[in-house]
């Protein structure tokens, strides 16, 4: 016979004043399972939970009601009192006569009272049904994946690393740096993005916990958190790594060119290539859709001057599989096509560009040395315009979110074009400045001091040409006026987007992604770096657009994330899981069907004691299950059921009021 | 067919007078991520309702197997309400539209054995809508009242 | 043999006559048989949508529903003006069937709107249901040589929404049929900017100044005349073009023609039956262009090289 | 000077947006309308501050300006809007509104373009079909400016490019009917 303690809270007058607390104390004494009941002014107080601890040992109380707030508030503080009085916490039921009674029946103290009776003897009814249960422990792999080589996955896989955890790297080009490598130098400060990247790229490769796996991708994650396992596709280099010294001499015979995807098609690459000198690795890689060799079978000039012998065209796709703990997704972003903008004239007009096209001409490393030229003619240009927001906050052309990172590259712009030609000047067409970051309005007031660019507010309408200039039309609204910029040269500040993966990568690793292309964070706020499925985090420009500094940021929290989850040996998850009991389980397998988190699969057992003919029945994977319910529900012969909510538990309640 | 259900419904008839001292009892099943989150914001805010409701707490609104609104129905309760996230924001990914459809199943089940379809009654109330949730209680609890106690089917009914 | 219901419009009878007579002309070689709206009226232009919505409804629906009178499924205007209030009310009365009843009654005596007719400009006529293969196959005198800013207008191709129809910023459709005929079209960015024809007779200031932006884009884009499908921007272009030349002291001597006498043209009708007397721009000097061997500008004999390094390795 | 008070509904704003089916609130005041629209700078107000002054309900101010008579309807600026607002719309329910409230602008060339349009439809109603000459004189009269034009139409005439009669339809009838029913649609829809 169960024996229920009943405790109930005043909360000082915030239910006292409402309810009848008293009056409860009698209702609860009523019923025949309780034994012992009584009120006191904080039940969350030191002194309250020392009553609930003297009771249990003092009455050998079985299982425990306490009235007081919402369960949501206070139902951890309970559960502890009641381990520490050696009971199992999960034989606590809380009655919600706060939340549910005291402050929403204000007018009616005995609507109110007899209520709060009723939950409370619900939860006694409910509590009776308690069955003790445990925290499950997950065995975990201490090895992290990150899907992704940019700055956001190169610090997150350093400073995993450096926590002593095992990484595995997976790039999708041939060297990582991403696209932090392709930018000149970087706002607010002006440091050249080389100089503070190349150093922690070099610093993956020689890493003794980071296993770089260039020019690959994952193809396949299965399992759950602590436990997942992928699988890796590393491309044909058709190189030899171990033998390549990188000495280049295949590249430099080529004879095949091909649009320079990290100089933005600006200039040519080989087939055979390293993306930029300061690649890591810095070994060539054969691009099998444009080698003559690997198309025709004909030329061979690579493998004739390598003196090493590392040029391989039989090498095929290697798949490798590792057993991973954790994954971080840091797969970046593109720049949106600007071709909708007919009225600009994109694709029309040579001497249109984009952003990340500019920043490869101002580049010092890059296809013009450093020097913005028009790509019509190769002139250097002395009036650039540059228009903000193309494709972003446009929801008729483009995309409705604001890229955020424009404001201040735009600025940066004006500023490194004012400092490679000294006697030009920057038009800058915008809606408003987004500036907000350390250092940031300082920066664009910066741009607009000391280089003389000037800020139009407006967005531009058309641009059509006139001679070899470009006419860019758009309203200056502090004057009210239409004005016109005739333009050697156009910079498009294209909205930021997504990897055109990310979906299909998505769906691989099971979390989900908005209708942009964003992967999905599990909490806009308050958990912004994990996702909805355990053990998956984000970070970067994956997630949303994001400058340098907070795609660091939030690289490091997805290591923090990662570390905490690899503290012990063995993960600690709450027991309210569901339970298959296998001999009324018919194995009609709906419940597979409506798990949301693939954590039920089938096994097949013994038709019955040592016969051989088997029947196939549900296995549930209690690291994977969240506890939702939902096969409870859908299971037709009730062979499923969910500790903590158990039908018996509910039933009791329901039955009680 | 919809002429046949609409003659079926109407089987249920107040056909005793409702006691004076009548009070309707609604059972509401609440899922803990957003309806019983919201049902506590509408506590914290002191927003009033009418106090018939007795609200009992489930992970997900997919939890809720027909038999506990058969069960409340033929026991305790004279109305039912079932909430829980709003479709696309259940805190586990899709419960809330198996939720919807199991409902929405069970309501003509229980139209076609008799009962108002107002006896059973659904929502999406999420965390933050602590008014909403108050409007929907007072919505149930008004129908509930107007249909008046609920006799048929009652267990005592079949005992005697 | 097609068979299309054909709306003139009330300009065709007056200031675009001949736009009307080489539409015939040119359709007739086509091999397309146009049967004209019997007792059609006015659509009401922008005078009626500035002034009274339901008068502009009214006006455009009446040759709708005349239109369905014909058994043809596919109505064609050459004017953009009419074509753009006809198409608008097809488009809207499909939306908003109770709208089409409402509007339906002031259409008194015709029956009911039932919107089986397609309505489409000339233009879109002759390249979608035509099509440019057909015109090319009929071209017996090319008139090579010549080369011409195609100029649209802002009516046949806007709003995207209602015209369903090419690129409302750079649209190519006139200038595929042109270059079908052998000319050359040059690289004309004002193809779709309004040349102020509603204001045409009430404030031609606005006029003046619009039309010469375009005139003098056309004239930028080494063109030798203008081809319009639209009687307004014809007769804006053209009438206006003296008064402009005057206003910015410039000499722009750029024809305007209706796309439809280049197509009779190069179907080999004589000179005299296109009506050029017409305009006010004499055309003879832009015609003369006609056999001349426009020069292409030669690219760099090293980036052939390297174009073909890319596609074959020796 | 405008001194903003709070005024209840903006009932301005909601005739507006009712009629054009258009949301003047989506505007956030880019400006490429402004720069897009080939007559912005003959209007009073152009497109975009037109929107805002609907937004700020000064209803006033904004049936006085020229702007809405200007519209040429090109549909120019709402094929680039990058909030998909049917500015002509909007401006065309500024202008109905105003003509239903009987709202006569001082402006000298509002005056002119809506004694044209006066003109042109009264020409529809009597020929059924446009009388291009006629019309001209009758607006050149109608404004008292007799000699605008006249340069052009020698030419113009000679050249036959404006005919001198017109071929009016049949059924005129059926038009007169068609506008005494098309002003009572008018008047309901007020």
């Amino acid at each position: 016979m169960a024996r229920v303690g009943v405790f109930v809270c005043f909360c000082g007058a915030n239910i006292a004043d409402f309810v009848d607390v008293p009056t409860v104390v009698e209702e609860a004494k009523k019923i025949r399972e309780v034994k012992f009941a009584i009120d006191y002014k904080y039940m969350c107080s030191d002194p309250g939970q020392q009553m609930i601890r003297d009771a249990i040992v003092q009455h050998r109380l079985t299982s425990i009601v306490v009235a007081a707030c919402s369960p949501r508030m206070h139902e951890k503080t309970f559960r502890k009192a009641l381990s520490d009085a050696g009971m199992n916490p999960y034989l606590l039921e809380v009655a919600n006569i706060r939340e549910h009674s005291s402050w929403v029946h204000q007018k009616d103290k005995k609507a109110a009272t007899d209520k709060a009776g009723d939950l409370v003897r619900m939860a006694v009814a409910k509590s009776i049904a308690n069955e003790q249960l445990h925290e499950i422990s997950v065995p975990v792999t201490k090895r992290a994946l990150v899907i992704g080589g940019g700055i956001a996955g190169i610090q997150a896989a350093l400073d995993i690393a450096d926590a002593r955890i095992p990484v595995t790297l997976v790039e999708r080009s041939p060297s990582i740096g991403g696209r932090m490598a392709q930018l000149d130098e970087t706002f607010p400060t002006l440091d050249c993005s080389q100089c503070i990247l190349t150093p922690k790229m070099v610093d993956v490769a020689s890493h003794p916990y980071i296993e770089l796996i260039p020019y690959s991708e994952v193809i396949e994650l299965d399992g759950f958190v602590g436990n997942y396992k992928a699988k890796i596709r590393k491309k044909a280099s058709y190189v030899n790594f171990k033998s390549c010294t990188g000495c280049g001499a295949c590249w430099q015979k080529c004879p095949v060119k091909v649009p320079n995807e990290y100089n933005m098609g600006i200039d040519k690459r080989k087939a055979i290539y390293t993306p930029f000198p300061q690649a890591v690795p810095n070994k060539p890689v054969i691009d099998a859709e444009h080698c003559t060799y690997l198309l025709k079978g004909k030329c061979g000039i690579c493998a004739k001057v390598c003196e090493k012998g590392s040029i391989d065209y039989t090498m095929q796709d290697e798949i490798i599989e590792r057993e991973i703990g954790a994954v971080v997704v840091a797969t970046g972003y593109g720049m949106w096509d600007a071709k909708p903008y007919e009225e600009y004239g994109v694709g029309r007009y040579k001497d249109i560009i984009n952003s990340l096209e500019f920043e490869r001409m101002v580049s010092s490393n890059g296809p013009t040395g450093g020097v913005p030229m028009r790509p019509s003619d190769g002139k250097i240009p002395k009036t650039v315009v540059f228009i903000k927001c193309v494709g972003s906050r446009d929801k008729a052309k483009g995309i409705e979110f604001c890229s955020k990172i424009c404001c201040m590259y735009t600025a940066k712009h004006a500023i490194l074009l004012h400092h490679k030609v000294h006697d030009s000047r920057a038009y800058i067409f915008y809606m408003d400045i987004r500036a907000a970051g350390k250092g940031y309005e300082e920066f664009v007031n910066r741009a607009q001091v000391e280089t003389g660019a000037v800020y139009l507010r407006g967005r531009v309408s058309k641009i059509y040409q006139k001679g070899d200039k470009l006419m860019v039309r758009g309203e200056d609204a502090q004057i009210g006026q239409e004005v016109e910029v005739e333009a050697d040269l156009v910079v498009l500040a294209t909205a930021v987007i997504p990897d055109k993966g990310n979906p299909a990568l998505a769906r691989l690793l099971g979390i989900s992604y908005d209708k942009y292309g964003y992967l999905s964070e599990a909490h806009p706020k308050l958990r912004p770096v994990e996702t909805a499925k355990a053990g998956i985090f984000l970070a970067g420009c994956t997630q949303a657009p994001k400058d340098i500094p907070e795609t660091v940021a939030q690289a490091s929290a997805c290591a923090a994330k990662v570390c905490g989850l690899f503290a012990g040996d063995t993960m600690k998850k709450d027991p309210m899981v569901s339970t298959v009991s296998r001999e009324f389980c018919s194995g009609c397998q709906n419940c597979v069907k409506v798990c949301p988190y693939q954590a039920i699969v089938t096994e097949d057992i013994p038709l019955g004691h040592g016969s051989k003919e088997m029947r196939t029945v549900a296995k549930i994977n209690e690291g994977v299950c969240q506890g939702c319910g939902s096969c409870v529900a859908i299971c037709r012969s009730m062979a499923i059921n969910l500790a903590g909510f158990t039908d018996p538990q509910i039933i009791n309640e329901i039955v009680a009021i | 067919m919809e002429e046949v259900k609409e003659k079926i419904v109407s089987i249920e008839k107040p056909d005793l007078i409702a006691p004076p001292d009548w009070k309707p009892v609604i059972v509401g099943i609440l899922c803990n991520w957003c309806s019983y989150a919201g049902s506590d914001l509408t506590g914290t805010s002191r927003t009033q309702y009418p106090p018939n409701i007795r609200i009992i707490r489930v992970p997900c609104s997919s939890r809720v197997d027909p038999w506990f609104i058969i069960k409340a129905l033929q026991t305790t309760a004279d109305g039912v309400l079932i909430s829980g996230c709003h479709p696309g924001d259940c805190h586990y990914i899709s419960g809330n539209y198996y939720a919807r459809r199991r409902f929405l199943v069970t309501r003509e089940l229980l139209k076609m054995v008799g009962f108002h379809e107002h006896r059973v009654q659904f929502s999406w109330v999420s965390a933050a809508e602590g008014s909403k949730f108050a409007q929907v209680v007072k919505k149930v609890t008004e129908d509930v009242i107007k249909l008046g106690p609920l006799h048929l089917y009652k267990k005592e009914n079949f005992s005697k | 043999m097609k068979k299309v219901t054909y709306f003139p419009g009330c300009s065709a009878h007056g200031t675009s006559e001949e736009f009307d007579q080489t539409v015939k002309m040119v359709m007739k070689t086509l091999d397309v048989e146009m049967e004209e709206i019997p007792d059609w009226n006015c659509c009401g232009a922008t005078s009626a949508h500035t002034m009274n919505e339901s008068l502009a409804y009214a006006l455009p629906l009446r040759n709708l529903v005349l239109a369905e009178k014909l058994s043809n499924d596919t109505m064609t205007i050459p004017c953009a003006s009419c074509y753009q209030r006809l198409k608008v009310t097809k488009v809207h009365m499909d939306e908003n069937p109770e709208l089409a009843k409402k509007i339906n009654t002031a259409v008194v005596g015709e029956g009911e709107y039932q919107g089986k007719v397609a309505v489409k400009s000339m233009l879109q006529y002759c390249y979608e249901d035509v099509g440019l293969e057909a015109i090319k196959a009929k071209v017996t005198n090319p008139i090579s040589g010549m080369k011409l800013a195609c100029y649209y207008g802002c009516l046949l191709t806007r709003p995207k929404a209602i015209t369903q129809f090419d690129s409302p910023e750079y649209p190519m459709s006139m200038d595929n049929i042109i270059e079908a005929l052998g000319a050359k079209a040059t690289p004309f960015d004002f193809k779709t900017e309004c040349c102020g024809a509603s204001f045409s007779i009430s404030d031609t200031e606005v006029v003046l100044q619009l039309s010469g932006k375009i005139l003098e884009m056309a004239k930028e884009s080494g063109a030798h005349g203008i081809v319009v499908a639209c009687p307004l921007c014809q007769s804006n272009l053209d009438m206006r073009q003296p008064d402009i030349e005057k206003k910015f002291k410039v000499k722009y001597d750029l024809p305007v023609f209706y796309l439809t006498q280049l197509m009779a043209l190069a179907f080999g009708f004589p000179k005299e039956k296109m009506m050029f007397a017409k305009h006010i721009v004499p055309v003879d000097g832009a015609l003369a262009h006609i056999g001349e061997v426009i020069e292409e500008p030669k690219k760099p004999a090293k980036a052939k090289k390297a174009v073909q390094a890319e596609s074959e390795v020796e | 000077m405008i001194t903003l008070s709070y005024q209840g509904k903006n009932t301005f704003l909601e005739a507006v947006n009712k009629k054009s089916g258009a949301d003047v609130l989506e505007c956030y005041q880019c400006g490429k309308c402004v720069s897009t629209c080939p007559v912005s700078n003959f209007m009073d107000f152009p497109p975009r501050e037109i929107m805002q002054m609907i937004k700020l309900g000064l209803k006033e101010e904004t049936q006085m300006a020229n702007s809405m008579w200007f519209c040429l309807t090109c549909s120019a600026c709402s094929g680039r809007c990058p909030r998909e607002i049917d500015i002509p719309a909007v401006m065309e329910a500024v202008r109905h509104i105003a003509i239903e409230e009987n709202y006569h602008s001082d402006n000298k060339q509002v005056k002119n373009i809506r004694k044209f349009h006066e003109i042109f439809l009264d020409m529809i109603k009597r020929y059924g079909r446009n009388y291009e000459l006629r019309m001209m004189a009758e607006f050149n009269i109608r404004t008292r400016n007799l000699f605008k034009d006249m340069h052009l139409a020698p030419k113009a005439l000679l050249k036959g490019k404006i005919p001198l009669g017109v071929k009016s339809m049949k059924s005129a009838k059926a038009i007169r009917k068609m506008y005494e029913m098309a002003d009572k649609l008018e008047k309901q829809n007020k």
